[in-house]
């Protein structure tokens, strides 16, 4: 197995990462999109440490850092998706449109 | 062995990304991203990443993917299954990947053929000292973070009413 | 003794500065007394460093000093220098000081500021102490500022009314504008002789052009002159004088006639060797001095206010004392300064006494007090006579030490201030009869007129004795010469100047003979001086008599129709109040133009001129604009209307969208990077 | 302690952000932290003084340190017999403000505020010695003054502030550009002031004359001289009390530190060349400013006036470029510090209560407020030069410096005093003096406050009247040094 094999994966699940975030109409649809993104980033760094600095773990702790950024940042979408929700009773994303101009 | 178990984790992965993304059902897309994201687990354990395994599974796996089950099963209405699940955008966008897939992979060729030196070690250990050495401003910054997102997440979803109640 | 003689003023100032800050403000406050007891320690030390300089017990002059501060390369320092004259000076100042505070106890009784007056007082008496003793010009023109505020204080002591604020205003300007020649006279002594230090100066002059070049030294010598006349009253400032008094007579009598006055005499006498360097400033003085003189005497002649009439005759009698220092008649003029001191100092309590009494200041609505107040009739007389040149009286002495001394110099000046004589003693003896002679005038008034308490009278008996036995006593003592003698004559030379103080004490100690001849003074008089003085005593005597004893002014007012229009003249004082009305006018005038000026021109051209100038401008920009300009914003206006309606769809408010542009125009990149490979 | 200085300028600042962090409403608590800021500042600069070694005439406490290495700037500030004195008075006269400003009741959060960083400018000017340093501190001070005066001044704010503020900056645009054609001219580029002034003999007349206009420009405007004052009466009559003390007390003092220590020490020709315009200004400054004053019926523009008077005198010194001249601009500049600072507070006392500052309003008040009187007397008595206070031994040195040079315009000069004391006069006559007018007759006498703030302006006002040895002392071995230094090219 070879990087590229790796680096591949993170391409194609990067990439339906990008279609889900731009075409799911319900919002948290598009937050698991965005979530595929991150994971795909985070193979990413595993496998370049993995091979090519595989005595150090700074690509690995990175990785760390975005899942718990990842973390955060899906606390803090899913309480606006609630709060808008309870607003205006629709989760999707097209209904969103004030600053429409 | 080594090949075969990468090829079902990537074809999980891969397949359970496309089902996150396409299905009608927002409760099937939830566990969809769930299994996707422990197809992920996989290919860190067959890179040796011990330590993003677990931290993967608990956090992803336990943490995020259950919270979004949750707030589907919240938000979700019944009616909604029969509705299009996928907006009007999807010809460009899917262009779009197209293109930076095509792109990604031709960048990556050179990778080619570049395969592990050495066995993986055991790296938790090492991760440890890194965070708790040289990272350890930014490790503390980013727990400050979640706890902020903490906060504020407390502080949105709490509603007039709980307010109201509170004060009285 | 000497040693601590810097005390003298500091312990008044220290007493000023408790009364101001301890005890109960009132009409019975006890803090006054605090002021007296400490003029009266004052009058001893001083008494006691005047009787050893007359025996000769202290070594004169004595100088002491301090470093006080420094700038750049000069040290300024605190000091004192005592001479003759500034032991008879401490003596007469404290004296008159001490008597005026006893005399003030009774008669400021009940004055709601009681202790603030005696503050003021205590403040006064120490400047002028700080003058009298001060080694350093610096220091003196301090004590000097320093007595002008006194002055202003208690001239204006009773401010509530509208004559004494003006009156203390007009005193404080006026002698300021006298000041202004001290201190240029300050400033070129310090470009050319670099000192302060009378001392010092004393040499540094004498070295001549080395220091102080000859027209420096006159220009100099001018200018203290100037200042001295601002401080004396001297003619053309003297205006000031009699409207100061309007402050409570005991302050009239301390400041104004014994003390404050007599400064600018001193100081012209302190720095004598600068006069002598300069005959041009010399002429400058005793010409000052006969004009002040007889125009005062002249001025005195046709008031009615019994206190103005004391203050033209103390302008007169100073300017006399200027001719006797104009003239050379240095110790002449010193020595009429002290009997003046005591006699003038008895007129003023005297008229504040009746004042007292009959509660006016218009010798019309008095006459006949000599049944009611025999004290006061008596002593005031006794200074009457010393004024007007009563044989063996003190004033005797001292008038013919400085008519000598003007003969000496000019017989034609002599001619003048004898006649001057004739009319002090005219106008003096018109003073007594008036006030106490003939029959009361105003009944009511002359009803409730009575004798002063005793400690109003007291102090007037004390002034009565020293008034009659004071010029015998220094002249028939040789102590004239001994204390007044000049250290030297016109001294040309260093090797001179350095024994100039030296040479002070041993004339001294060679007797008056030797003096005389230091001083410049003639040795003998010609025989007729003593009798045309006696005989214009006389006239002026007579002539009073004649007009005013009986109390029928029938005769004076027909000479006043006579002459109507030189009453005019004299009762409007020479129209020199109404010039310096006008000055003051043409002041404001030029004030009000300055700032005219200031707000329409400066401000309007200078400054907001530039904001004309930038909007003048703008105005040109303005029809270019219109023309070329603003076709070029209406045409940019249009197209961007156009873009805007168009990209508008764009706004879709789809967050989606947005994104899908994002990741579009990243296609885009990739594109042509994946092309160009 | 080694960052004495720093500590000193930036005290007022942690002061300010401290009362940030305290509610609007909390106004004891704003009082309390930025009196105590103040005042640990005026305590610091009182160590400074004592452990300055008065016999030196060297830079003192300095503190160096790159600052932006890649154009020379340093954060460089050393204090010597010129600063101290006027890092004592400001940090004096910030104390004494703010204690009077306990008054203030509008937005006291922000007032208090801006008044310490106003602190923080006026102090970094005294004590910067770098060009850039110095020009960011002098700009500092503008905005909060701006501030000051359009929030809290009198009707005409808006017009007041904006005038002060544009025809302040234009002054200092001038001055930026002659700081960077210093910097650009020297070899190897510096912004460092003590290394500036050694490069002098290298420049040609002509280069220093240019640079002299434009330097002067800024600092005439502030000191402010004749024709660049017409700002001062405008904002000191609509800015409220204690910031007419520090712009009077301070901000004009400016002007007068940077002449003696940028245009006399780094442009000795320039300034060698500008003496004989220098001494008519001067005379102008006096004599004008004094007529202005005299036409004056409004107090505190009469005192604005007075301070073109006043400040004419520290010209007149300048002019004389003698170390007697030097000492008495030096030390006029700190008696009109405290004279005319506490003449302001004074006004400022009775236009709080009485609503009016027009003297002819008044009349008789001499019994009714005997302290107020005795203070305003002796502070209007002070400002007329009259020996034994403070007043007196600035003007009268500057006076004896400039005579020595300029002979006709000095003695001309002269009549200021008089003047100065007809209208100081006039107006005590008519505020003071005379029978109560009735209308007053409620009037109340100055409370512990007031009294707390003007009274140590005038005792010191008297001490150093008295014996002003501990001023001179301060200043007198740098002024010779300075005098010295330069004497060949002022020969």
């Amino acid at each position: 197995m070879t990087l590229y094999h790796y680096l591949a994966v993170s391409a194609a699940l990067f990439c339906i990462g990008i279609f889900g975030a731009l075409t799911r109409r319900n919002v948290i649809g598009i937050l698991m999109g965005i979530e595929l993104m991150f994971n795909a980033a985070n193979i990413n760094l595993a496998a370049f440490n993995r091979f090519l600095h595989p005595n150090a773990v700074v690509g690995q702790s990175v990785s760390l850092f975005i899942i718990t950024v990842a973390a955060a940042e899906v606390v803090v979408g899913l309480a606006l998706v609630l709060a808008i929700y309870r607003n205006i009773q629709t989760i999707y994303a097209e209904d969103y449109n004030l600053l429409k101009g | 062995m080594e090949q075969f178990a990468f090829y079902v984790f990537a074809g999980v992965t891969l397949l359970a990304a496309l089902g996150v993304v396409l299905l009608r059902n927002v409760l099937h897309a939830a566990l969809m991203l769930g299994l996707c994201l422990l197809g992920v687990a996989g290919i860190f354990a067959q890179l040796g990443a011990d330590f993003l395994f677990a931290s993967q599974i608990l956090i992803y796996v336990g943490g995020i993917a259950v919270l979004i089950l949750f707030v589907v099963l919240l938000a979700g209405r019944a009616s909604e299954l029969i509705t299009r699940q996928t907006n009007k955008l999807w010809p460009p966008a899917a262009f779009v990947c197209g293109v930076t897939f095509v792109f990604l992979l031709r960048y990556y060729r050179s990778f080619n053929g570049t395969s592990a030196s050495s066995a993986p070690k055991p790296t938790t250990f090492a991760l440890g000292k890194l965070l708790l050495g040289d990272l350890a401003l930014p490790f503390e910054l980013i727990s400050l973070i979640l706890l902020a997102a903490l906060a504020g997440a407390i502080v949105f979803s709490r509603t007039e009413h709980d307010e109201e109640e509170r004060k009285a | 003794m000497l040693e601590h003689v810097y005390l003298i003023p500091l312990l008044p100032l220290a007493a000023a500065v408790t009364l101001v800050f301890l005890g109960k403000e009132g009409p019975h406050s006890k803090m006054p007394f605090l002021s007296v007891a400490t003029m009266g320690w004052c009058l001893l030390q001083s008494s006691a460093i005047l009787w050893s300089a007359m025996t000769g017990a202290a070594h004169l002059p004595y100088a002491a000093s301090m470093p006080w501060f420094e700038f750049g390369e000069y040290p300024m320092s605190l000091g004192v220098l005592i001479d003759g004259p500034a032991a008879m000076m401490l003596f007469v100042v404290t004296l008159v000081s001490f008597l005026m505070q006893v005399y003030s106890i009774a008669y400021m009784h009940g004055d709601p500021r009681f202790k603030r007056y005696f503050a003021y007082v205590s403040f006064f008496t120490a400047s002028m102490l700080g003058l009298v003793v001060s080694s350093n010009l610096l220091v003196v023109f301090s004590c000097w500022e320093l007595m002008g505020v006194s002055s202003y204080l208690l001239i204006g002591f009773w401010f509530e009314k509208p004559g004494p604020a003006y009156a203390s205003k007009k005193a404080f300007i006026t002698t300021k504008v006298g000041d202004l020649g001290f201190y240029l006279g300050m400033l070129i002594i310090f470009a050319y002789a670099g000192t302060f230090d009378l001392t010092m100066l004393r040499e540094r002059v004498a070295m001549g052009a080395a220091y102080l070049p000859a027209h420096a030294a006159t220009a100099a010598g001018l200018c203290l002159l100037f200042g001295a006349v601002g401080k004396s009253a001297q003619w053309p400032l003297f205006i000031w004088l009699p409207d100061a008094m309007e402050g409570p007579t005991p302050v009239s009598a301390l400041i104004h006639a014994a003390t404050m006055v007599a400064a600018g005499i001193y100081l012209v006498a302190r720095t004598y060797f600068i006069y002598q360097a300069s005959p041009l400033a010399m002429d400058a003085v005793a010409w000052i001095g006969l004009v002040t003189a007889f125009m005062a005497a002249s001025m005195a002649l046709v008031s009615y206010d019994i206190k103005r009439v004391l203050a033209f005759s103390t302008v007169s009698q100073l300017g006399y004392m200027m001719l006797a220092l104009g003239v050379g008649g240095y110790s002449a003029g010193l020595f009429h300064l002290t009997t003046h001191a005591f006699f003038k100092a008895l007129l003023f309590l005297g008229a504040g006494s009746v004042i007292h009494s009959v509660h006016s200041n218009d010798m019309r609505e008095m006459g006949g007090l000599s049944k009611k107040m025999i004290v006061t009739f008596a002593t005031m007389t006794i200074a009457t006579l010393a004024i007007a040149g009563f044989p063996f009286s003190s004033g005797y002495y001292s008038k013919e030490a400085v008519l000598g001394a003007v003969y000496a110099h000019s017989p034609a000046m002599w001619a003048a201030a004898l006649f001057t004589a004739a009319m002090t003693t005219f106008y003096m003896f018109r003073l007594i009869f008036m006030t106490f002679l003939g029959e009361a005038r105003d009944h009511e008034k002359e009803h409730h007129a009575h004798e002063s308490p005793a400690l109003m009278t007291i102090p007037l008996c004390v002034l009565a004795v020293l008034s009659v036995c004071s010029g015998w006593i220094l002249e028939h003592f040789g102590l004239v010469e001994h204390l007044f003698g000049l250290p030297s004559a016109v001294v040309h030379g260093a090797e001179h100047a350095a024994k100039a103080v030296e040479a002070a004490g041993a004339a001294a100690e060679h007797g008056a003979a030797a003096a005389n001849h230091a001083a410049g003074h003639p040795a003998s008089h010609p025989a007729f001086l003593v009798p045309a003085a006696l005989s214009a005593f006389a006239a002026g005597l007579g002539i009073s008599w004649k007009l005013y004893a009986s109390g029928d002014f029938t005769t004076a007012t027909k000479i006043k129709q006579t002459f109507g229009p030189v009453f005019t003249l004299l009762e409007k004082r020479y129209y020199f109040d109404d010039f310096f009305l006008f000055l003051v006018d043409l002041s404001d005038r030029l004030a009000a133009a300055c700032f005219w000026v200031d707000a329409n021109i400066v401000d309007r051209i200078f400054v907001d001129g530039w904001g004309l100038v930038t909007i003048l401008l703008a105005e040109i920009e303005n029809f270019i604009d219109a023309v070329f300009v603003d076709g070029l914003v209406d045409a940019s206006g249009w197209v961007s209307r156009q873009a805007g309606a168009g990209l508008r769809t764009l706004v879709t408010g789809q967050v989606q969208e947005y994104l899908l542009y994002v990741a579009l125009a990243v296609s885009v990149f990739i594109i042509q990077m994946l092309t160009m490979r | 302690m080694t960052n004495l200085l720093t500590l000193i300028t930036f005290v007022p600042l942690f002061g300010a952000l401290a009362i940030l962090a305290v509610p609007k409403e909390k106004t004891k608590a704003i009082h309390a932290i930025g009196l105590i800021a103040a005042a640990i500042s005026f305590v610091l600069s009182l160590l400074a003084l004592g452990q300055f070694d008065k016999a030196s005439s060297a830079m003192q406490l300095v503190e160096k340190a790159a600052w932006i290495p890649s154009f020379g700037v340093n954060y460089h500030l050393g204090i010597d017999g010129l600063s101290l004195p006027m890092v004592l008075l400001t940090t004096l006269l910030t104390l004494v403000s703010l204690i009077f400003s306990m008054s203030v009741e509008n937005r006291v959060k922000e007032y208090w505020f801006w008044f310490l960083v106003l602190d923080v400018g006026m102090l970094g000017v005294f004590v910067s010695l770098d060009f850039f340093l110095f020009y960011v501190f002098w700009e500092l001070t503008l905005v909060p003054m701006y501030f000051l005066i359009g929030i809290w001044g009198g009707p005409k704010k808006e017009f007041a502030a904006i005038k002060f503020f544009l025809y302040t900056l234009f002054g200092s645009v001038f001055m930026l550009l002659g700081i960077l054609a210093l910097y650009f001219t020297s070899t190897p580029h510096t912004f460092d002031i003590t290394e500036l002034m050694k490069l002098h003999p290298g420049w040609s007349e002509s280069f220093q004359i240019t640079l002299f206009i434009a330097f002067y420009l800024g600092f005439a405007i502030k000191v402010p001289a004749f024709p660049f004052h017409t700002w001062l009466p405008l904002a000191h009559v609509e800015a409220p009390t204690a910031v007419s003390v520090i712009l009077a007390g301070v901000l004009l003092k400016m002007g007068g530190y940077g002449l003696l220590r940028v245009s006399y020490s780094v442009l000795p020709l320039g300034f060698k060349w500008f003496l004989p315009i220098l001494i008519v200004i001067a005379f102008i400054n006096i004599v004008y400013g004094a007529l202005c004053a005299m036409a004056q019926t409004d107090m505190k523009k009469m005192v604005a006036y007075s301070s073109v008077n006043h400040m004419g005198y520290c010209l007149l010194g300048l002019a004389g470029v003698t170390a007697t001249g030097f000492n008495g601009a030096v030390m006029q500049m700190v008696a009109h510090g405290l004279v005319t600072g506490a003449l302001f507070l004074l006004v400022g006392v009775i236009y709080d209560r009485a609503h009016t500052r027009d003297m002819s309003a008044f009349g008789g008040l001499g019994a009714k407020l005997p302290i107020y009187t005795a203070l305003m007397t002796v502070t209007v008595f002070a400002s007329l030069g009259l020996p034994g206070l403070a007043g007196f031994v600035g003007e009268f040195l500057c006076f004896l410096g400039a005579f020595q040079r300029f002979k006709l315009f000095t003695a001309l000069s002269v009549l200021g005093i008089l003047v100065t004391a007809a209208f100081f006069l006039r107006m005590i006559q008519k505020v003071f003096l005379g029978p109560l007018n009735q209308k007053w007759a409620n009037l109340e006498d100055m409370s512990w406050r007031e009294i707390i703030a003007v009274a140590p302006l005038t005792a010191l006002t008297v001490y150093l009247g008295v014996w002003p040895r501990p001023a001179l002392d301060l200043m007198n071995p740098t002024i010779n040094n300075m005098i010295q230094s330069l004497a060949a090219v002022f020969k």
